[in-house]
């Protein structure tokens, strides 16, 4: 049974993609409604709670005083994670996080990274020994699908919120002064416009429904003057050249709307 | 054992707490039934600084198959907190703390769902801490109770949880954070109120037989509380008299 | 087959449980034979083998210098842990210590630390640099029935029969003066009581025969002043009110009992 | 972010870079088919520094059972690296990065193999690096290929791949190691030439829309390259015309 | 290889052992069998500072049921020690050393054991090392064979270990702790005695051949004084002439 | 099928041995050919690749800075560590170490270690704090047949291969001196020879269709002056004393010919 009611969606959707329309009545360069609220998660150092349509991802930054890699003493360590807790959909298990969830949260760290949104030399307290270590926590509660640009859009926007302990070097002591915080040095706003390509049209922002027939998946982050600094290809299928220069116009235009919410 | 940045006292002169609460008074309790998409039953609490959202996915097919029992479901649960739930971040993934609270939690709903009638079926309760400041076991199981009848999981009756405790000497309902760490006695107790069955009961720290039974009155009462909000919960969703 | 004989037991142990009556003889709030020998397994600082009726458990103690907690940097740090090891039974498995196993682990130990059973206090070495850190493991070899109050009696009865070696503070340094021990100081002698409740009775020490069969469980832990230290309801069902202070009552009593063995 | 250790230039006046190359070059690249017993299909590449293995056991029984697919074969990719393959011992057994190669290198052949010729098998592509020098994600899928013909996998086209980037501002050819660690953008891009289909794509770094064009063009120049290496690699096991 | 802490002599001008020991002579030896309610079979034993238990369950079912052999049943078994066993408290779990013992002890009971007559069944048998001295995996081999007779699964013959070495230059019967740490060799040896047929074998140190011939003869020696004191616990237990 | 193919060969290899012959050809104590390279992995400090028929075993070498062992203050250590790759053999699963290859590294690992071939104690920078580590990784990469022997000669070849970077120790802190290398200090050459019993008759260095049917093995590690260092009986099966006196002879007579490859 299940099978049928799948097969109806995908020549659904197929058809209506013939057309350039979709099931929801999008273009097919539209997302879904979005929404983001900063701040909620009190234990948090920064946080963002995003709604792409009925896709929901909660993100929390945290800060902790560490050592910074052997290569670059003199910066601050970004780390990325993504859980997909069972909560939120009823093909995730339980579990240390598996492909999708490693991918998921490699690509959004490469978005931030490569962009060189955070002034990581800006995070370094004492050169070769300590540094500021930045937690990203993506946190997947509700998935009806592109859980990768609402994880992107949260994790920017959970780094802008963030506020750190201001902090003084006395010796090689790190003295924290209470209750004294300053902004995350945050410098750029890289932003994932996910598409799915279905019967030959690309997709901006694919549905769950959409995710379930897609062909192939593509990821293009830019960043706010309309660079390219990660993309993604992902599950099987193929692209062409051209659907690929498509794929990074559309991101460099659309991605301007995600901005605004920043 | 006095203990680093310890309050010099936990109740004050005119016998009100830190955060202005009578000794038998919850905190502020904000109840959602309903809020997630993809779960078959969903609900969200805040109580004082908490924040924790449940699910219920079931009945469903269960795998893998051996699990499966032939006369009833298999009721599961997974306590969890998000890694920025506790002010030192925690590391992702289930921990000492977290697999006996799943357990028990579990266990204080096994006796109320009707699991017999879906043979061979799943049941999955998860309860995710977003924020946490004591008492998240009892505020997980009450939300994850709106979750199961969300989820239109039959139940004899709803399961509503509180913790009791001792803080300088005195009986007191709903400990905060601060009450727990720097207090004497911590007793999270779950039941259905209506049914005066108890579900769940732990218990550390120091009472005497009489302060036992104080709190447990105390608890009973608290739980017949929530109770009360949870049903209305239930009433904003669905509506009825 | 199996399923036949246990109904044939259910139905055995419930009707004499009518007749506050149980199948080995015992009185609804009386013990198995209990045995406990301490000091046998020479690489432990403290050892005991605890049996009650059938069932075994050994515990040992080793001492190690550590680092203390942060939040409580003049204490000595304590740790329980339990195995089941497949050797005791058909129904434990190979592998990391499970639910149960945890569980039990957890329940000794709330037992001893909220007593207050070992001055902390006295084991620490140098403040918030190095205190000492105590091993407590559970190892169950027979399992009939009642794990949690053999482990406790065993871990209790372990700490008290631990010596550590005397040691000096010179500077940062500890030196462990060699031969030279000192008893753990341990002050305060908590005892755990476990209940099964059985067609509405509640039966002390429960066998394993009784266990299968159990509606629910609940532990008391009191200690030697008859104050209640740590309880804990386990698996399924219910208990009323009524029946709680019953328990706490029972063992408040019986408890006087396992503490002449320590 | 001027790393410690980063050569002053990566392009030198001549517009050569520091191992000679034009831009548009890639690595000496040697191949070569069948060179394991046991596997039913292997390759072995050397591309630059880089020396890597691959193999394919398959179509074959695939356990456990319940990843059985009833219209197909399951594909599964394991890209590893040996401990001594890097410059810093690695710990053997998978992390982040290397689940994360295996899965897009998997992804890049689902699309090749004719995977629904043989329902409910497996086929397991094996990807060892024993010298890295980057570019392996590339070379481990070129490689593959080979080991997949060799199987005897039928395929609709072979899938090659080299990396693209921009060192000194420069859109080049294949990067090296020091060219990727120094550089400002890494893109491996895997591709089945004869149907100018892309089946893998990352990038990280830096592009303008115009350079990421012109690396695509590249990229694709580069796959085409390799792709004749590889036709002569089976000639050379298979011969024929 | 001089070590911290290293005695100067482990043989005495006399020719006896630290521990007043002759260079032919076992330690003492305390054997129990059927001390478990639970297990099928079971045994204790005590050789020198050694405390061991050992116990069987089986012929049993065997899960997960993909491992059962059709035409006889699976043998394994689990070489443990409780985390205070040894000087150091050792984290409880498998580690590489106890993973090889489980190994090679199996192997020595699989020439043993009649497992075919009980297809798809499984034997399980329990090594649980209490208190350490050396030498226990041939005490843990020694009492396993007990606990296999105890639960009256079907041998060819019991099987008997003990480990020989060289200390000081000499071969010596059944190391201790300290005899293992600082002589040159350790070669445990388990055997069905009354059929000369060598189960286990392992050696590490240095012996010249001759010596090797002469250590071997010891080993076969001691293996026949342990069979003996293995058929007294039997007949012990179970009686008999 | 596979298993009547299985039994033909069985009875073949067998009706063979009783001539005292093999199926490829070889008399009971003869190696298939054999071949080793040394220093073809550039990221290793030291390496071979070893072919015994068509088993063939990678080794590299791999040396850190770290801490001594607390007993042994002034050594350096050994680590030795097999993986067998799924590449390797249609048997062989992705995952840690199983007991098969904790067992080929463990007695790779006590060939190398008890015939004291690393002068371990050239290997301390300062006493107690740092020494180098030597890692040796064992990739199996083609498995037909006796990988003990494979992996032993890879290994000690491995290391007399092994260039260490010259290092000067000023106060605490290690120097690397740039560019000079020195040999790790080898001084033993231990060969590992190994023989599957079949029929009742010894075969040296058993293929893998020999493995498949032998009723045991066994492993004799001999030093250049012909001393026995480690032996390691592998499966099921027995030995008499006569079958290990007769090993350990063959052992000390072929292992030479093992050795005139290093």
């Amino acid at each position: 049974m299940a099978d049928i009611i799948a097969e109806i969606k995908k020549d659904y959707i197929y058809s209506l993609a013939e057309k350039d329309m979709r099931v929801d009545g999008r273009s097919l360069d539209q997302y879904r409604p979005i929404s983001l609220e900063t701040g909620k998660m009190g234990r948090a150092q920064g946080s963002a709670i995003v709604k792409i349509g009925n896709t929901q991802v909660i993100v929390g930054t945290k800060l902790e005083i560490g050592e910074p890699f052997p290569d670059t003493p003199n910066e601050g360590v970004l780390t990325v994670n993504a859980e997909l807790v069972p909560l939120a959909s009823p093909t995730f298990e339980p579990g240390p996080p598996d492909e999708n969830a490693i991918e998921l949260a490699r690509v959004v760290d490469r978005g931030i990274r490569e962009s060189d949104a955070i002034k990581l030399d800006n995070l370094c307290l004492i050169e070769g020994e300590k540094v500021w270590v930045t937690f990203v926590d993506i946190h997947v509660i509700d998935h009806d699908g592109n859980l990768i640009d609402a994880s992107a859009l949260g994790a920017i926007s959970a780094l802008l919120n963030t506020r750190l302990p201001a902090t003084k070097v006395e010796g090689k002591e790190i003295v924290i002064e209470e209750g004294e915080t300053v902004p995350l040095p945050v410098v750029q706003k890289p932003v994932a416009c996910t598409f799915a390509k279905i019967n030959g049209k690309l997709m901006l922002d694919p549905s769950l429904d959409e995710e379930h027939i897609m062909e192939t998946r593509v990821t293009v982050t830019t960043d706010a003057d309309g660079n390219i600094r990660a993309m993604q290809k992902g599950i099987a299928g193929y692209l062409t050249k051209e659907e690929l220069i498509k794929a990074v116009q559309i991101a460099r235009e659309r991605s301007q709307e995600l901005r605004k919410f920043l | 054992m006095a203990k680093v940045g310890a309050p010099e006292k936990l109740i004050t002169k005119d016998g009100l707490r830190l955060d202005g609460r009578r000794l038998d008074e919850p905190r502020p309790v904000k109840l959602e039934v309903g809020i997630l998409k993809r779960a078959d039953g969903s609900a969200y609490i805040e109580q004082g600084r908490n924040k924790i959202l449940a699910a219920v996915y079931g009945p469903r097919e269960l795998h893998p198959r051996h699990l499966q029992k032939p006369d009833t479901a298999l009721v599961r649960c997974r306590y969890n907190m998000s890694p920025f739930s506790v002010p030192e971040r925690r590391r992702p993934g289930p921990d000492r703390r977290t697999i006996e609270i799943s357990k028990v939690a579990r266990e204080a709903f096994e006796q109320a769902i009707f699991a017999e009638h879906y043979p061979r079926a799943g049941i999955d309760i998860f309860i995710e801490v977003l924020e946490a400041d004591a008492g998240t076991r009892c505020a997980g199981i009450t939300a994850a109770s709106l979750a199961l009848a969300d989820a239109g999981i039959p139940m004899k009756d709803l399961v509503s949880a509180i913790a009791v405790g001792k803080i300088d000497g005195q009986v007191v309902l709903d400990l905060t954070g601060i009450e727990d760490n720097y207090g004497q006695t911590d007793m999270p107790v779950a039941m259905m109120p209506r049914r005066n069955e108890i579900t769940l009961l732990q218990m550390d720290g120091h009472f005497t037989s009489e302060e036992f039974e104080q709190a447990l009155e105390l608890a009973i009462k608290g739980c017949k509380i929530l109770y009360e909000k949870q049903r209305e919960a239930l009433k904003t969703k669905y509506g009825g008299p």
